[in-house]
């Protein structure tokens, strides 16, 4: 026997109970999650498959802009910028992609690029602006949500930019046994986001920091470095959302993606994941992202009046989240 | 139970003028009695996603027609075509769909709705002949990058060329009440000669004609709009507003269904532009 | 009176027969999901008496005294109080009937005024609801200078004190109101001799117009200095109770532990004079420091060197500038002969340095995260290839050092705030071993560890030096740095005001140099 | 000698830097709105009597929203609902001022008394629920934004309500001296505020939760009650704001107040109060509401196009913040 028998029993079932608990945090959100689609089911078209199509691309964007944003709020900060900045990298990305006398398949390709370099370049600022100067990231990224935003507005001269490559617009609608292609790619990047967050050091330093700074600093990490990453990779993922916007609609313009913010931290917080910094994860972020989604689409379908709408949507938000805390409560006795 | 279904999709809701556009249609729905509305409209004028879902959502429900007031006139071509795509009979009103973009997607629609230029040369217009030559005016713009927004731009400066206004200045203030007040008095600050504002819409008119009554500028400031909303009236009765355009909204969605049901009907595909009525509406107009 | 040998009970027990006891616990449970902390608990307590709560970590202690302020509520079991039944529901509960605490954790409100926090609990009001801020500040004055912080400004923020002066506060606080009991959880944990010695002015005083105490504390000579009884809480269950002039230090931690404690507290060990010099520093001044000359001295592998110094004399700052957890003003560091200058805590740990930190929860651990993560985390390359985790080595190299250090857990995948306050620090202590360092700065390394842990912690400390590491230790506890250390350096002001060789070691000497300077200025 | 002369020197030289940090906290943010009215007292007009009249007019709905969010942020929390809550209020209040057959007095009073109750009955249900469930204060009011602008448009199905009594009316354009009438009245809101939040033992005990919740329980507060009222009260300011705003505009409707929630955020922290709570001022956050005032005054004056001021925006927001930081570095030292 060993000195770590002193507490074996309750401890044995504590363990028990603590991965139970890990899959309860998100299996909550998923619970929520059926509940809404049993209930909507119960209108017509609802489950049909084209209808799931819909719904499946109409979480995409918000998806993949969600999943930076968990980055973010996973070490303690917050980017209200994710809406401005993915209308920016947009036209940036609108521009070089109707550059006269490019090969479609280099435009699309150079255009890409340039949507992530200019993600990247705001992520970077957001990050560095904020953890150089110890700045709250909420007003930091307002700020910058101004400069992406006039940025836009000044690079188009409030145009709207078109006719891209048939290829590309078609992509942006291809479907693959109903599922939309551009979703598989905001699952991939959901699989690459929780690949990091939970397999790699780096996740485990972002957690870390997340949770305790000082104590992350103290044991050898540079957290500024972590910081400004984990903005970095909310810029990038910004920028391929605005691909992946700009597939879907085949076009780009500087008065896209108005409030998309506030439905990218609504998913992560739905989610599961803490305001706080240090607790949740991708995946719990795929199900809020998931719930928003099923939610606009099903309350559309019922036919409520509009205003009906956005109130059933406040309330949702808000008893989702109640719901979890009971669940939360559930699994803690 | 076999009527036909027709979706119609409009912008803000929460903006009179649709408003006003849902009700002409649901009274239209009540008189006819032969067909079933479905209308959705969003939360803001920029809010291009909800449309596209509204719009993939109607094609699911495999309704007949659609009647759409697209808030983006470029981003709803692609959603619109599968639509046509699925056998839906699509009407487009309010706004058009950019010919460009129609022809690239191999898209053939009519538009139902008003020429916005127009309607604001003839408001600009009639503020011209109120001032005269060399006046001295300035614009308060709608959303930037909204088509009608635009066209409506270019109708006041044709008025401006047209009658040889000095323009002094031209600044968006979002179709917003509070903003556009914001933005007239401080224009009004840089620029206190002011004799002639136009507003895009009016919204904007309020918060414009408030700022003239906060500088105590009353009447030696004209000012035109755009869509005759009921908050307007007492204005122009006091001869605070010159005059409006209105383009009958009311009328306007009832009118496109009808065009759709036409068609659903068994009739003719539309074809071009059927223009709808507008109308200049001065002080003269309301006792 | 730091020597448990010689101390009696300095107090006698109240006169008289039986006193009707004033709070009565029978039988008290309580679970935190599976975790049993209190497995019935009975206690009773009398006017007058100051009742110590002794036990390892873990046992409930906390607890307990959670269940009697209202925060927690019992499973079962009954409380009276005054002989009627008790069952408060809020700290407000606990407050109106006349029930005091000083807790073990701080709960201070840092941005707001000493003063406000003295009387946080009840400010003295105006007319509509205005505070009375001439009382507030007289009332708050009168708190301290009854604690002997005469000095202090009363209007300063809370976030400028150190960490004594904060448990002074929280003291202060506690005694502002009237109450009939007065609970103090580990209140000297943070202070020096001196504090601790007027605390115990102060409840003396108390004790003498009938106020019951409990104390808890780890420090038994304090124990059996101050207090009339005794009862010891082991795993949740309360093992014995007892009149202090009636059991012996041996008896108590015999019943702690529930076994016989070798004598690893007083084995004393060959001095080591041969290793090489690890750490050099020359005139290192921390940015708080108000003298240019800094700190100078010279640390070798196998050593341990203990510093003292009075509370706020500066030891943690020189510790957080030899790691760059500060950025020293000037002066020059030397490791291995060689000169460095680390600009960050990073590359001090890359060059064998490791540091226990002052206060585990705000700066050595990750409380949310599992006991392995935290042990592995200043050594995370070790456990991971190319930026992957190894998740099995890094269950290994936990479950390898935590048998090393003889951690009580059950499963390295626990979250580390599960674990008892000792059993954290040892956490604290395999996150560097976890790294191999070749220099450990240790900062109170057992302040809040119970007896037992406590032993354990100082074969381990023994042992790191024997295998040739070099040992910085900071305490505010004497008879700790006598038994640890091979050297003691005694910091006053930021400055080292003397040296102590081994073989010269006695309180007092040390005590000495540690008020030399205050000596020298002569305020009062 | 006493065991009190240990920290004698530093404390003593301590209290007075303390002191000096106090005020400088808001003198830096004052430094900082001088140095941007000197900027642009080089334009035109910007100093005329008119343009003061101006930009104080346009300063003060900000301002009065941006009392209430101190109160909220101060104690840890945040008030997306702010400008949604505002549009309600103002359709109720609009609604009862134009109740046919009321005396012109009586149907301004039941106004301003019907739109603080409905303010008071968001901020009550904004507080409970955050309070009652412990749920981040960030996303129930992301879902009583939704709710609260649902429920306007329903009330008023979208209309616009005007034809308010004309005393009503010329009241909000009355100046004195000119200062517009209305500004006064949002410095005596100021003033309440400040006297609440320092000179009251409600202040002291709301400071204090933003400082350490925990604690503050334990010291026998009731944190829920407390937190409830901090919303209640942001609830009330913001009533009085939605009569502000008819009183300037003369309209009511259910689309005003978009993002107005951000424009008090950034006042609040501009101002210098921490997002994480305890710290901060009601005197600060009238800088910060002047400072985004002056800046949006000044850059119209200056004739830049609206996108590079957009732009401007952001940079000046950050600026501001940035500065501040190096105020505080400099008091430090
Ligand atoms: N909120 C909680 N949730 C789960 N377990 C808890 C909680 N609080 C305490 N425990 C557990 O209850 C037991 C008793 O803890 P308690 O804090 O009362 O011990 P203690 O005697 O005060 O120890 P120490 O001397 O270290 O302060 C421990 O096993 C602890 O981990
Ligand atoms: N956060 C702080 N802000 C301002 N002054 C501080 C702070 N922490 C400590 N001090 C001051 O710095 C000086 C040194 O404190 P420090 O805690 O390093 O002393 P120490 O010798 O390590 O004592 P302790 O036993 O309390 O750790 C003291 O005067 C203390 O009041
Ligand atoms: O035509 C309408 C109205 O004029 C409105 O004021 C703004 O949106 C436009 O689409
Ligand atoms: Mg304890
Ligand atoms: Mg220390």
């Amino acid at each position: 026997m060993d000195t770590t028998d002193l507490t074996t029993a309750p401890a044995g079932s504590k363990t028990i109970a603590t991965t139970t608990k890990t899959v309860l945090r998100e299996a909550g959100i998923g619970i929520a999650l059926i509940a809404l689609i049993i209930v909507f089911s119960f209108t017509p078209h609802f489950l049909s498959s084209s209808n799931v199509t819909n719904i499946l691309t109409q979480v995409t964007i918000n998806l993949v802009l969600s999943i930076g944003m968990t980055f973010v709020i996973l070490i303690g900060g917050i980017d209200l910028s994710v809406g401005s900045v993915l209308s920016f990298c947009a036209v940036v990305a609108g521009t070089v992609m109707t550059l006269p006398g490019l090969d479609p398949a280099v435009a699309v390709f150079l255009a890409t690029i340039s949507a992530i370099v200019a993600g990247i370049g705001f992520g970077l600022l957001n990050g560095l602006i904020s953890a150089w100067w110890a700045i709250p990231s909420f007003i930091v990224t307002l700020g910058t949500l101004n400069i992406a935003r006039g940025a836009a507005l000044q690079v188009t001269n409030a145009s709207t930019i078109y006719s891209f490559p048939a290829a590309f617009n078609a992509f942006g609608s291809q479907t693959f046994y109903g599922i939309p292609l551009l979703f598989l790619i905001a699952l991939v990047l959901v699989a690459i986001g929780w690949f990091v967050l939970t397999k790699t050091v780096f996740g485990r330093v972002l957690y870390g920091i997340g949770n305790n700074e000082e104590a992350a600093r103290l044991a050898g990490h540079n957290v500024f470095f972590y910081k400004v990453a984990a903005f970095t990779i909310c810029g990038v993922l910004v920028g391929i959302g605005a691909i992946i916007y700009m597939a879907r609609l085949n076009i780009a313009s500087p008065i896209i993606g108005i409030g998309f913010e506030l439905n990218a931290i609504a998913a992560v917080i739905i989610g599961g994941t803490s305001l706080s910094g240090g607790r949740g994860s991708v995946v719990g972020t795929l199900l809020g992202a998931c719930i928003i989604g099923v939610l606009a689409n099903g309350l559309i379908l019922l036919g409520l009046s509009d205003f009906m709408r956005q109130m059933i949507t406040g309330f949702v938000i808000i008893l989702a989240v109640i719901l979890d805390k009971y669940r939360e409560r559930l699994t803690k006795a | 139970a076999d009527k036909p279904v027709v979706g119609l999709v409009m912008k803000s809701l929460a903006n009179e003028f649709f408003k006003n556009m849902l009700e002409g249609a649901k009274a239209h729905e009540a008189k006819r009695g032969d067909y079933t509305l479905k209308a959705v409209g969003m939360q803001s004028e920029t809010d291009v996603e909800t449309q596209i879902n509204a719009i993939e959502s109607f094609i699911t429900q495999k309704v007949d027609a659609i009647v759409v007031a697209p808030s983006d006139s470029r981003a709803l071509v692609p959603p619109i075509k599968r639509a046509v795509d699925a056998g839906i009979t699509v009407v487009n009103f309010d706004v058009a769909l950019d010919d460009k973009a129609k022809e690239e997607a191999g898209l053939k629609l009519a538009f139902v709705g008003p020429d916005n230029r127009e309607g604001a040369k003839m408001a600009g217009d009639a503020l011209a002949k109120k001032l005269g030559a060399g006046a001295k005016v300035v614009i308060i713009e709608g959303n930037p990058g909204a088509d009608n927004a635009a066209q409506r731009k270019l109708g006041f400066m044709d008025s401006v060329a047209a009658g040889k206004l000095d323009l002094l200045d031209s600044r968006t203030a979002h179709w917003e009440t509070e903003e556009a007040n914001t933005v007239f008095s401080n224009m009004l600050t840089a620029h206190p000669d002011i004799q002639g504002v136009m507003a895009a819409n009016d919204s904007m008119v309020l918060g414009v004609v408030k700022a003239i009554e906060a500088a105590g500028k009353t009447g030696k400031i004209e000012v035109v709009g755009f869509d005759n909303i009921p908050a307007v009236q007492p204005l122009l009765k006091e001869k605070k507003l010159l005059a409006t355009v209105d383009q009958f909204g009311q009328l306007m969605a009832a009118n496109a269904i009808d065009k759709a049901l036409g068609v659903v009907a068994g009739g003719k595909p539309l074809e071009g532009w059927v223009k709808t009525d507008i109308k200049l509406v001065t002080s003269d107009d309301v006792k | 009176m730091e020597n448990t040998e010689t101390a009696g009970a300095s107090a006698p027990a109240p006169a008289g027969a039986v006193v009707e006891p004033v709070l009565e616990l029978s039988g008290v449970k309580k679970r935190f999901g599976g975790v049993v902390a209190l497995n019935g608990v009975s206690f009773s307590l009398r006017p007058g008496e100051v009742h110590a709560l002794v036990g390892e970590n873990g046992a409930g202690k906390s607890t307990l005294i959670k269940i009697l302020c209202g925060i927690i509520q019992r499973d079962a079991g009954s409380i009276t109080l005054g002989g009627e039944a008790y069952d408060p529901h809020t700290p407000g509960d606990a407050k109106k009937a006349g029930i005091q605490v000083v807790h073990q954790e701080f709960n201070l409100l840092p941005y707001l005024s000493v003063a406000e926090n003295i009387c946080f609990e009840d400010m003295p009001r105006k007319a509509f609801g205005m505070v009375d801020f001439r009382t507030l500040y007289e009332k708050a004055r009168k708190a301290l200078d009854a604690i002997g912080l005469g000095d202090v400004d009363v209007r300063r923020p809370v976030e400028s004190l150190g960490v004594a002066h904060r448990q002074l506060v929280e003291i202060a606080r506690a005694l502002m109101g009237e109450s009939r009991i007065l609970i103090l959880d580990e209140p000297t944990a943070t202070l020096t001799a001196r504090e601790t010695e007027r605390l115990f002015q102060i409840i003396a005083a108390l004790k003498a117009k009938g106020v019951a105490v409990v104390f808890v504390s780890h420090h038994l000579n304090e124990v059996f200095s101050i207090c009339d009884r005794v009862t010891v809480l082991r795993n949740g269950e309360s093992v014995m109770t007892a009149d202090i002039a009636a059991t012996t230090t041996d008896q108590l931690v015999t019943n702690m532990v529930g076994r016989q404690l070798a004598a690893a507290m007083a084995a004393s060990r060959d001095l080591d004079t041969g290793g090489r010099t690890a750490l050099s520093l020359r005139n290192l001044r921390h940015p708080a420091s108000p003298h240019a000359e800094g700190v100078s001295f010279d640390l070798r592998y196998g050593e341990i060197l203990g510093i003292a110094g009075l509370v706020g004399s500066g030891r943690t700052e020189l510790l957080r500038s030899i790691f760059a957890a500060d950025l020293p003003l000037s002066g020059t560091l030397e490791r291995d002969g060689q000169p460095r200058r680390y600009s960050n805590p990073k590359q001090a740990i890359r060059d064998g340095i490791g540091f226990v930190t002052e206060d585990r929860k705000e700066e050595g651990l990750i409380l949310d995260m599992a006991i392995a993560a935290n042990v592995t985390l200043a050594s995370l390359r070790k456990v991971s290839r190319l930026g992957l985790l190894n998740k099995r080595e890094e269950t290994r190299l936990a479950q390898q050092l935590g048998g090393e250090i003889k951690l009580k857990y059950g499963n390295t995948a626990d979250p580390v705030s599960t674990l008892s306050g000792g059993n954290q620090q040892k956490v604290v202590l395999a996150k560097w071993l976890a790294n191999n360092p070749k220099i450990l700065l240790l900062d109170e390394p057992t302040r809040g560890v119970d007896v037992g842990a406590k032993a354990e912690i100082y074969a381990l400390l023994r042992g790191l030096s024997e295998k040739g590491l070099a040992l910085l230790i900071v305490s505010s506890e004497l008879p700790e740095l006598i038994t640890l250390s091979d050297r003691i350096l005694v910091m006053s002001k930021h400055r080292i005001a003397g040296e102590v060789a081994r073989e010269d070691f006695s309180e007092e000497r040390i005590l000495n140099f540690a008020y030399k300077d205050e000596r020298n200025h002569g305020h009062h």
